[in-house]
């Protein structure tokens, strides 16, 4: 299990940042942020020629095979870029969601989201339930599904959703035609696509039962901080580029020394956040103790990112407050980032009952 | 029954009789308070309110008669505010010119601008704006570029202002401009009065990561403005500035105290985690966060009211107000993060379905108070300030 | 209720200050921490000719009346010095617990206090209790006590000792002769006096009941918060003197910004500090929630203290790390200050308690 | 069989012969260790160790075996280590000498230098310290003014080094001495070896906040040194002194592994608040403190894995030392300082009656550890270093 890219990652990461510096610029994350799905179908297309979405899956489901480190390289660069195409919520939960869940419904749908052909959301998140897993009020029953969910990322453009729903034996996933149920587009601070899910008795086919979506959020929060960590890269490197450009008293202020042993701090920080990033891809793709590492990296990387993006606003000063900079856009991903599958003080608190404090 | 007893009994009365019943409840922010001026339309009550107080010299206590002013004694003041306390009663007009400009004016300003404007600041006429920041110069306010050249019997300005509070519902504008290049930094800047409404001038509302905001573009493209607008010397701004700047200082550091929000963050917080058997906020890793925040603000708090006292007991301020901003943004600003924090996933909302406006106002108040550590003197400058003035510590 | 001093304060500052200038030079506190009591009786009879041990109490007890801001100020310029002299444990702990206990034994022994020719220590703390006041497992029973106490301050000094016992209603407190006891001395990283008190059935009196002693740990915290406030007042001057001679590249340190601002930032807590601890003063004084101004500034202050006292070593650099220079000497006591009576966590959580947190 | 596999075969069965079951305890402290020289005497075990070793070459396995030193390739100097650490043995010889001043003669030294010196290092009959810092130059190192004046074919050495590991227990120091005072700071320094025996030379230990320690001062008063032990040229002194400073940091970042420390912290904690029904440390916030630290521990374990793989990936080696020597301190000054508080009361014993043991070293470790941040380079210098070198932001 090693810590370091190999060649072909690293290929596939300067890939990725060509794909994002050609494809992807801020102002079109800008713009589709008041979008009704809040990505661009197109671009999801291309990055499904390049075989993107079907990277960690094994090649007999349509996909690459290669695991999920190269997912890494793709999301760490997406995010930098802050794209809102829907990796998170189709391949790493959905994409997720089938791998662990049942064969039949893998074998249908895998193959699908590794072409990019379909697009999936987890609905797992109810009003009020915070950060646990378990506490859903959504039920299954007779085959079919009533409930309410908040907050399903990718929602608005799912062909197919997975809910979280309390059914024979505690809280499992099933499968539901994301075209029968009511869907509405909420406005969060990153822009990107979450909807509000209400089924009324919506048939639904089981995929897994109680343990299954625990597992699924770990794959996910593993991937998510690959993305965060692209993108608490990318304030950084602002930040240091502003640092050594602006100047103040007519020096560049990258020379003040208190704010030189500042940008020191956070890069410092981005290295421990990769390393941590790394070792949960590492234990992902080698089997271990997925969940530990999954919290280790949340936990970090949640106050991490929110804390360079905070710093990068004080660092620029009043120009990084404004709307027009695109600061502040990297500033509500992060608080988004952070809450997403949970804050630091909830991954401390699980990863402290995993290690046995 | 002295003078003073008879002024208290005649001001109370007066009150009773002549503030309006919605004067009398508290507001959430400014923006229902009168700050004056020709473009904005306030409610009757308000200016009803407002002007009663104008025709008493109740807008501007202190100030002397011939211009309008209340022309009382610092002990009649200070029984004029406590009858309005007791009272309960909101200030009838608010704003630049009476916290700022006007004081200066009165101080510094020539017998014809002050004719010209402390009147119309008292009555509410006018209403104005500070045009200091530039996008070039941020905490080096000395190195601004707008240029006023002369022409005549004035000089014709030409430049861009940024972060001016409400100069889109401003009537004039007291500004900084560099009268002569070749100076050092600070010698060659003059202070201004402009009128808002010269050809030239335009004025661009800025959009926070927040959202809307009060603060403004303003540009200047041959605007002319007359020489005897000049407050001060040309080319002696540099003093008229600094003293407004201590001024605003200290207005900044006292935006952020409210009293209930220690409420609001103990209810949110035992509304988001719920309360233990001890009736306690059951999480107690964030009851721990939340308590070590109040009691900084306590501790600050405690430190106002010393310097306070201080000042009461005789002592000449010092840098205190550096210490105040600091201390007091950042705890504004943990404050803003804590209430995100307890939200939770509700935190995330902009807008719309599925947030309350509670929540979304707690995300957006934490997203803009982002910029209190950098607007009114960065931290960094503060610190500065506070190492050079007050520990002595050495330039390199 | 005022926050500031006035003029007959300051005087008795200026009288403290030079007192411990020309009478207690950091070198005799050095010597003094091999000492079997750890203070010289000569210095502590010399403050008693000056009043201090009276300052806080009535007249008619012998003291001055002055109140207890007159020996906050006392104890601020001796924290500054370090002085070992017992005011904590025969002042604050012996006298505020004969001044809210039985009035016979106040009417005994408070005038011996304010005048100086008694010594008291209150042995409140068993092995094992850590910051409890309530689980004493000594008992009074039948007039007399049996059970052990560890780190009594001045307990080796101490003419009579106040002890906490189980008895009839709970934990109360107890007037024991002290030369009736066993003790031994106990090094503490400060070389204050602290020692291991043995009871085997020592005759006592009752001096009062449950609720006492944590009023007599309140006033004497408020009372130690005044002398940590002078020693992190001293060591931040030490290295507030120290940034400005000091050379290294050709300039004096203290010319580093981030040095700069760090030191600001101490300052800034220095001054929070002062203003906790003088409300808690003025709340003692003027009546009024003593334990939550107690713990507010305790709270503060044990953080504070060591922060400082740890900064002042990172700027003197090595230096500050010998036996020799007196920088040790403060960080002991910030760490010897910040548990004794609980440390801030315990008082935050004191406080979150009384606040209705 | 390959000569490696044959060689690992026989290095396997020779440590299993030649090493004292003594020697596969783990150690507390390298003071268990043998450091070589004249001055200590070391257990018979210890000994038969080390000389075991030296007679195969293992105590400088990749050394020219002309010098004494093993003579083998890197592959199978790695198959040495590999069978040693399975075979849980101590490192029969360690100290300055073998990790600092014998690379730095093989790579820089004369002949003549090699041949005097690296035989007795590798043997261990010589023990080294080294001699960098000064009273008057702390970070800035360069300052440094300790004189040497050429007198015939020898330096009189006149000046004070401070901070010298061990110096009452070594035979020899190398250090840094000005040659030149008219040059600038760095260029007039000189790279010096010189024997401890010498006349004039008086050495006196350290005491530490934390008690005794390895630090000393050196006094020299007319030390003669012989020109023949300058290392490089004269005035050269600083790029061999540079060299050296990367390499100690590391080693310093490295002394703080232990992988022992978090148990020890966990059970400590359990023992002084107790546990909870579920059979968590019973304090929340303690619980998540501690959790903190460790996560930020683990974090950085992983940083120095993930340098270690791309150093066998073939990466060279950057300024990681830097944030190695910066963070690992920092985490082990959070580490002691939180076993202090969970020790509470029981943490305030210096010595004697009513504290345990462990108590009282847990008390001193956490002294001691404040020296983390200041020794080989302090954080201030390591963060000058990483925004300079690593972010290149601009020098004033």
């Amino acid at each position: 299990m090693t810590l370091v890219l190999d060649e072909d990652q690293k290929l596939l990461a300067d890939a990725a940042r060509d794909f994002v510096a050609t494809r992807s610029s801020l102002k079109r994350v800008r713009a589709l942020r008041d979008d009704d799905i809040g990505f661009s179908r197109e671009l999801w297309r291309e990055m499904a020629r390049l075989g993107w979405p079907g990277l960690p899956f094994p090649e007999e489901l349509g996909g690459a095979g290669l695991g999920w480190r190269y997912l890494m390289v793709v999301l760490e660069e997406l995010g930098a870029g802050l794209a809102p195409e829907p990796l998170v919520s189709t391949v790493l939960l959905g994409g997720s969601a089938f791998l662990y869940g049942d064969p039949d419904l893998r074998r249908e749908h895998l193959p699908r989201i590794a072409a990019g052909d379909e697009l999936v959301a987890v609905a797992y998140q109810e009003a009020g339930t915070r950060y646990a897993l378990d506490r859903a009020t959504t039920r299954f029953a007779a085959g079919t599904i009533v409930g309410e969910k908040v907050q399903v990322m990718g929602g608005s453009s799912a062909d197919w959703l997975i809910v979280s729903a309390h059914g024979p034996g505690g809280v499992g996933l099933y499968v539901v035609d994301a075209t029968r149920v009511r869907r509405t587009r909420q406005h969060r601070i990153d822009g990107r696509d979450a909807a509000i899910v209400r089924l009324d008795g919506v048939p639904a086919t089981p995929l897994g039962g109680p343990g299954l979506l625990a597992r699924v959020i770990d794959v996910a929060t593993i991937g998510l901080c690959a993305e965060m960590l692209g993108a608490m890269g990318a304030a950084f490197a602002m930040t240091l580029a502003y640092l050594k450009t602006r100047t103040q008293f007519g020096v560049p202020i990258g020379s003040f020394q208190a704010l030189q042993h500042r940008a020191a701090r956070l890069y410092i920080d981005l290295e421990l956040c990769r390393s941590a990033t790394m070792h949960a891809h590492a234990v992902l793709d080698a089997g271990g103790d997925v969940a530990r590492a999954a919290s280790l990296a949340k936990a970090k990387l949640s106050d991490a990112f929110l804390r360079v993006a905070e710093e990068a606003i004080q660092l620029h000063g009043g120009i990084g407050m404004t709307e027009e900079h695109d600061l502040g856009l990297y500033l509500k991903r992060a608080r988004v980032a952070e809450i997403t599958f949970g804050d630091a003080a909830h991954h401390r608190a699980r990863w402290a009952e995993l290690s046995g404090y | 029954m002295s003078d003073l007893d008879t002024f208290r009994a005649e001001t109370r009365a007066w009150l009773i009789a002549n503030a309006p019943e919605s004067m009398r409840a508290p507001y959430r922010t400014t923006e229902e308070l009168c700050w004056g001026g020709k473009k904005v339309a306030y409610p009757a009550d308000v200016l009803r309110w407002r002007d009663a107080c104008v025709e008493r010299g109740f807008t501007a206590p202190t100030w002397p008669r011939e211009y309008g002013g209340g022309g009382l004694d610092k002990a009649s003041a200070k029984v004029l505010a406590e009858e309005m306390a007791a009272q309960r009663l909101r200030p009838p007009l608010i704003g630049f010119g009476l916290s700022m400009i006007g004081p200066l004016l009165l101080q510094e300003g020539s017998e014809a601008l002050r004719r010209e404007h402390i009147p119309a600041i008292v009555r509410g006429d006018i209403r104005w704006c500070q045009g200091y920041s530039e996008p070039g110069a941020g905490s080096d306010l000395a190195s601004l570029q707008t240029r006023a050249v002369a022409d005549g019997d004035a000089f014709i300005v030409n430049g861009q202002k940024i972060w001016t509070s409400y100069a889109d519902k401003s009537d004039w504008m007291f500004l900084l401009v560099r009268t002569d290049p070749a100076a050092r930094n600070q010698d060659g800047i003059t202070f201004l009065l402009m009128d808002m409404s010269s050809p030239g001038v335009t004025v661009r509302p800025i959009r926070l990561i927040s959202g809307a905001s009060p603060f403004c573009e303003t540009f200047l493209a041959d605007v002319r403005v007359p020489m005897a607008n000049v407050v001060g010397r040309v080319n002696g701004g540099w003093a008229m500035a600094r003293a407004l700047l201590t001024h605003e200082r200290t207005m900044i550091a006292d935006v952020f105290r409210d009293r209930d929000d220690a409420d609001r963050l103990r209810t949110a917080a035992r509304a988001a985690v719920g309360v233990d058997a001890l009736g306690r906020i059951a999480d107690p890793v964030l009851r721990d966060r939340i308590v070590a925040l109040e009691i900084d603000q306590a501790c600050f708090d405690l430190t106002l009211a010393r310097s306070r006292d201080a000042a009461k007991a005789g002592a000449r301020p010092g840098h205190e107000s550096s210490i105040f901003k600091l201390v007091g943004t950042e705890l504004n600003q943990r404050r803003r993060d804590l209430a995100v924090r307890v939200n939770g996933p509700q935190a995330l909302g902009w807008d719309g379905p599925g947030f309350g406006e509670d929540d979304i106002k707690a995300t957006r108040d934490w997203l803009r108070s982002r910029g209190n550590t950098i607007e009114g003197g960065t931290s960094e400058i503060q610190l500065n300030i506070i190492s050079k003035r007050v520990l002595a510590l050495p330039e390199k």
